[in-house]
């Protein structure tokens, strides 16, 4: 048996092109991100430079045909549906992935997680089918006209919960076992394991899952067109139908031309911001604890 | 273990960058693939998308070595790609625009639009007059307009489809005189509304609603100035709202666009057309 | 009174008991409400026949070919790029590093994209700019660009998690990085590459507006990646959306999809598993 | 013979360590007098923050040299520096020399993988890869270029011999290695690192997280590789220093960094202790 000294320097040309391989990797990566952030940039380009950013948000309405491009209620729209269903994705999401890992007996946590990656993948379509058939007559019956912005979080919980789930469920997958078995050790319950030792130890995978879910929700469209009312006014109640930018961009993109056009590829823009804002405000979030 | 794991580890990182320059490759050689097909591009509206396609299906029948590629997207699509040549032909649910003259449209079929309700509503017809209340809000309660007592949910339209502008021209309303609860892009949407709630009212394409009315949706169409809103009545004209569906080209058609559009018109289609619960134009 | 430990416990493992029933009902209730209205129509040649009169009758076959090559195109993009940048940003820039910052703020911003803008790009970036057309191709590219954030995520927090006591070990040994990557890394974060292509999938499956604008909307059945093909999303929104009649057989395609999904996922377990998981040998 | 003892009073040890030669009753035969590595005043720093304070002892071929003293002295620090895993420790500096055969394994020339592979490491809590037992052993073998069959074989054998685990082991070697007993997973580890045919093994509280048999085990292979590698191994286990090693040093921690009071044989730092604090802590009054 020999070791060979010279394989030495072939492993580290070796490494050297995994390095290069999987950073060309990366920067096709963040290509697409350049790409798509330019394509809106090019295409809201003429109504930036001839409407003027401020006249997006300060505008009183939304009627791009009679030049009024207001869309602030759109804006708030979103927020709103999608702050309410990460608050109640959150808890379900994550129950669901510890109900599977540490409650359930394995054959049932073995459906429950084959649900959630099913329900994962059920069309936003399919979704926003059973929540205009089944969700807004059941919301209408109290409270006229149902479509609202109730339903739209309530579909949306629905669309972002698995994510969250599959992502906690994948970080809790990874922890050493040990980790549970030391606690165990210390004569910890099942619950304060969980809650003092393994959750603290998968937030970044939760945390990662929420961030995306978050976005998920803010990005959905096909679903929320078809509950949330589509009309353009601020979400003073859980009840009052909205329009989200998505929806926005969904309905009118078809027959748009023009500045009109133009100024529904800001609304794209204005999500992307306001994705860029979530995941700004996570980073600091994060980077306040993440050397702990 | 038959493969040493140096190659193997090397093979797979080989086997994705052959992948990704797979994908390059047919990057290049699709740009150069294209012209030779016989092919007749649509792309535009969503209402007139399922239609021209089984139109397109028949006239591939009869046309082996041509075919039909349809696709969906929008009327404003339509119109744009036609006039960038994107497609040979656009598809477009309305009339042409001022602005729209190099462009020329061709009808295939027509559509007529009628005012729907729930079929828990007792009331059985609506004057122009109240109909225009009902949609700016003056009129918020069924009680006012001759029926149960029970809140109005006003069915609306998104700016820019085309019913939505043959409705305000209708009524000569303005997009921003109208007071909406729920405002829906789809036709199939607004039906599917207004069915689930017992006070809405909507306006959608009459032959897709009176297929719907009678396979069991909770709907009912309004008769409109007295004449019933059925796909009769839009055939004989008698039906005041209605809408072209339009194929559009730049300039003259070139010689395959010219012999669908032909086609699409003749009376060898009007099953198609009827099986899709629109209006055959005359020929 | 503050509750004794044990009835908080009781309380809390109850609460996450009931929170998992409420989803897993949810599901059951939108399965449930599919399968009552689609199963009807479902048989053998439901899935071997093409579809007629616009998606009424007939049934999916070109449809599910399309979308398999859609979902194949897609994945065999994004899966090796997605997992190569994870690398790259799990095991060679610092966490927390500015670089590291900069690219997991674009992901998280291409997760937030809509897909209808994704759709818009594909479009324009795909189809138009690098001559691709409506085609298959165009479509598995754009989705390869939806599902990467996810596969990303997934894979890159599979890979920090692996205890550093491996990578130490793997130091002292003097193993290279790729080594050590390839054989305990990468293994051990098979659970999470298959979560991350199951939702990747998932996402894939489910996408409409994307695909309408890539991929297109023609029926036919593909003969080659760079022919339109529907996907079996973009029909059952044309089907709910565009065709009046067109619910009972979204219903079925419906049911079809989540059966797809089935067969996707447990591909993508199988696939994960066979690449890495194989050689990941646990107690 | 050699030995080394703290200034206490003074900042410890300035310079070269000052090395007093003395005969020796019955001390152990198998070691040359012949350092295979030499460490000179290393510091090492986290952060800025010293965990190591000018270190300097010799370390002999072939002999078994133990660091004992309390947790937090710096003895898995100093082990670490020794191949340079320190490097991979982010805000770690580390000053002094180290050298290796004479030659400086800081220096720009040194090839840190080459010195890896000559100094094999063996971690406090078994770290087997979660692959197969056989994997576990052939994969740093085909990674230093052992591509034959026969070859990897016979190494596999070889190493499973000599750390006793071939026959508990021989009838599933491709069951995964994270199913073994502790004591067995610290075996293979053993066996990984010996597969590589290193010089030096350093061992980390080898045995601290093993059960008392295991430990046992662990420790009496140990004692049988002595000889034929150069072996360091850091312990708080005082006993088990005495049973194998040939060298002990004694660190204790001054001013929140952790120094060498005094480098001797064994069986001095046992039995006749010259530093009042090795004295304390070897007869169980402190520590």
């Amino acid at each position: 048996m020999t070791l060979s000294n010279r394989s030495s320097s072939s492993r580290s040309r070796r490494d050297t092109r995994l390095v290069a391989a999987v950073a060309t990797a990366a920067l096709g990566s963040s290509a697409i991100f350049v790409l798509i952030v330019g394509f809106l940039l090019k295409e809201s380009w003429p109504a930036l430079s001839t409407i003027g950013p401020a006249r997006f948000l300060f505008d009183p309405a939304w009627r791009p045909t009679e030049g009024l491009f207001g869309l602030a209620p759109m804006l708030s729209a979103s927020l709103a549906a999608s702050v309410g269903a990460v608050i109640l994705a959150t808890p379900l999401g994550v129950a669901s992935a510890i109900f599977c890992r540490h409650y359930a007996p394995p054959p049932i946590g073995w459906i429950h997680r084959w649900s959630m990656a099913l329900l994962s993948g059920v069309p936003s379509v399919v979704i926003g089918l059973w929540g205009l058939t089944a969700i807004v007559p059941l919301i209408g019956r109290f409270e006229p006209p149902g479509a609202s912005l109730l339903a739209g979080i309530l579909i949306l919980t629905v669309m972002i919960t698995p994510t969250i789930a599959l992502m906690s469920g994948a970080a809790l997958d990874s922890l050493p076992d040990a980790y549970g078995r030391g606690a165990v050790a210390l004569g910890l319950s099942r619950e304060a394991t969980l809650a003092h030792v393994l959750l603290p130890a998968a937030r970044g995978g939760v945390a990662a899952g929420i961030l995306l879910a978050a976005a998920r929700a803010l990005g959905e469209t096909m679903a929320i067109v078809m509950v949330s009312g589509n009309v353009v006014q601020a979400p003073l109640s859980l009840f009052d139908p909205v329009r989200m930018l998505t929806a926005n961009i969904a309905l009118e993109m078809a027959y748009a031309t023009g500045s009109h056009r133009a100024s529904l590829f800001v609304s794209g823009l204005m999500l992307t911001a306001l994705v860029i804002a979530l995941a700004a405000a996570a980073w600091r979030l994060s980077g306040d604890h993440c050397h702990g | 273990m038959s493969v040493s794991w140096f190659r193997g580890k090397d093979r797979c990182a080989l086997a994705s960058i052959g992948r990704i320059c797979a994908v390059y490759i047919a990057f290049f050689s699709s740009s150069l693939g294209h012209a030779a097909d016989n092919r007749l591009v649509l792309t535009g509206s969503s209402t007139v998308a399922p239609l021209a396609a089984e139109i397109g299906k028949r006239f591939e029948e009869q046309n082996p070595s041509i075919r039909v590629d349809v696709q969906s997207g929008g009327s404003s699509r339509g119109v744009a790609d036609a006039r960038s040549g994107l497609a040979d032909l656009g598809m477009a649910s309305r009339a042409p625009n001022a602005d729209e003259t190099d462009l020329q449209f061709f009808t295939i079929a027509r559509d007529g639009v009628g005012i729907i309700v729930n079929t828990n509503n007792s009331v059985r017809s609506l004057t122009d007059e109240q109909i225009v209340a009902i949609y700016t809000g003056k009129i918020a309660d069924w009680s006012k307009a001759g029926g149960a007592a029970g809140r109005i949910t006003v069915v609306n339209k998104a700016e820019g489809r085309s019913t939505l502008e043959l409705f305000l021209h209708y009524f000569k309303l303005k997009g921003g005189d109208v007071k909406a609860h729920v405002i829906i892009g789809e036709n199939q949407q607004a039906i599917k509304t207004v069915a689930g709630n017992p006070g809405a009212i909507g306006y959608v394409s009459i032959g897709s609603a009176e297929y719907e009315a009678g396979h069991g949706a909770h709907i009912r169409l309004l008769p409109m100035s007295g004449v019933a809103a059925s796909v009769e009545n839009v055939r004989s004209g008698s039906f005041p709202l209605s809408r072209p569906l339009n194929l559009v080209s730049k300039g003259a058609p070139g010689a395959v666009a010219r012999r669908f559009i032909d086609f699409a018109r003749s009376r060898s289609v009007h099953d198609i057309v009827e099986s899709q619960f629109f209006v055959p134009v005359a020929p | 009174m503050l509750p004794t430990p044990s009835l908080r416990d009781a309380l809390y493992g109850f609460g996450i008991c009931i929170a998992a029933l409420l989803v897993a009902a949810i599901f059951f209730w939108l399965l449930a409400d599919l399968a009552w209205q689609g199963v009807g129509r479902l048989d053998w040649t439901f899935l071997t026949t093409p579809p007629r009169n616009a998606g009424r009758d007939g049934g999916l076959a070109p449809i599910l070919v399309s979308t398999s090559l859609i979902i194949l195109v897609a994945m065999s993009v994004a899966a090796p790029l997605g997992v190569a940048t994870a690398i790259f940003l799990s095991e060679f820039t610092p966490a927390g590093g500015r670089l590291a910052r900069w690219m997991s703020l674009s992901l998280d911003v291409l997760a937030g994209t809509p897909s209808i803008v994704f759709g818009l790009f594909g479009g324009a970036f795909f189809c138009v700019f690098l001559g691709l057309g409506f085609s298959i191709l165009s479509g598995g590219l754009t989705l390869a660009c939806m599902a990467l954030p996810i596969l990303i995520r997934t894979v890159e927090s599979g890979l920090r998690s692996s205890p550093i006591e491996w990578r130490l070990g793997a130091a002292a040994l003097d193993l290279s990085r790729a080594t050590l990557l390839w054989h305990v890394l990468l293994p051990a974060a098979a659970p999470s590459l298959a979560a991350g292509l199951s939702l990747g999938i998932g996402r894939a499956v489910a996408e409409t507006a994307a695909l309408i604008f890539t991929s297109g909307y023609v029926d036919r059945m593909p003969s080659s990646l760079f022919d339109s093909g529907r996907a079996l999303s973009v029909h059952i929104y044309d089907l709910t959306m565009n065709v009046s009649g067109g619910d009972a057989n979204a219903y079925a395609s419906a049911l079809v999809l989540i059966a797809f999904l089935i067969a996707a996922n447990s591909l993508a377990f199988w696939f994960s598993n066979r690449i890495f998981g194989r050689r990941m040998a646990r107690a | 013979m050699i030995a080394y003892i703290a200034d206490t009073d003074a900042t410890a040890g300035s310079g070269r360590a000052a090395y007093t030669l003395g005969p020796l009753a019955a001390g152990p035969t198998c070691c040359e007098p012949r350092p295979q590595i030499s460490v000179e005043n290393l510091t090492l720093a986290y952060d800025g923050r010293a965990a190591l304070k000018e270190v300097s002892l010799d370390i002999f071929r072939g002999c078994v040299t133990a660091l004992i003293g309390p947790s937090g002295c710096g003895k898995t620090s100093f082990l670490s520096s020794l191949n340079r895993l320190s490097d991979l420790i982010p805000g770690c500096e580390v000053e002094g020399r180290i050298l290796f055969d004479g030659q400086n394994i800081h220096d720009q020339l040194t090839n840190v993988r080459a010195l890896r592979r000559r100094v094999g490491m063996i971690f406090q809590r078994p770290n087997p890869f979660p692959l197969s037992i056989r994997r576990n052993l052939e994969m740093p073998l085909k990674e230093h270029g052992v591509q034959r069959r026969a070859d990897l074989d016979a190494a596999v054998w070889r190493s499973l011999v000599d750390v006793g685990l071939w026959e508990e082991v021989r009838d599933r070697l491709d069951a995964p290695a994270l199913a073994l007993s502790g004591g067995q997973q610290q075996r293979l580890c053993i066996a990984r690192a010996i597969a590589l045919q290193p010089d030096v093994l350093l061992m980390d509280e080898p045995c601290s997280a093993l059960d008392p048999v295991s430990s046992t085990i662990v420790e009496d292979l140990i004692a049988s590789l002595r000889g034929g590698y150069t072996i360091v191994i850091a312990t708080h286990n005082l006993a088990q220093a005495r049973r194998v090693a040939n060298y002990a040093g004694f660190f204790w921690v001054k001013d929140r960094a952790g120094v060498l009071i005094e480098f001797d044989h064994c069986q001095r730092i046992f039995d006749s202790p010259r530093h009042e604090l090795t004295a304390a802590y070897v007869s169980g009054r402190r520590g």
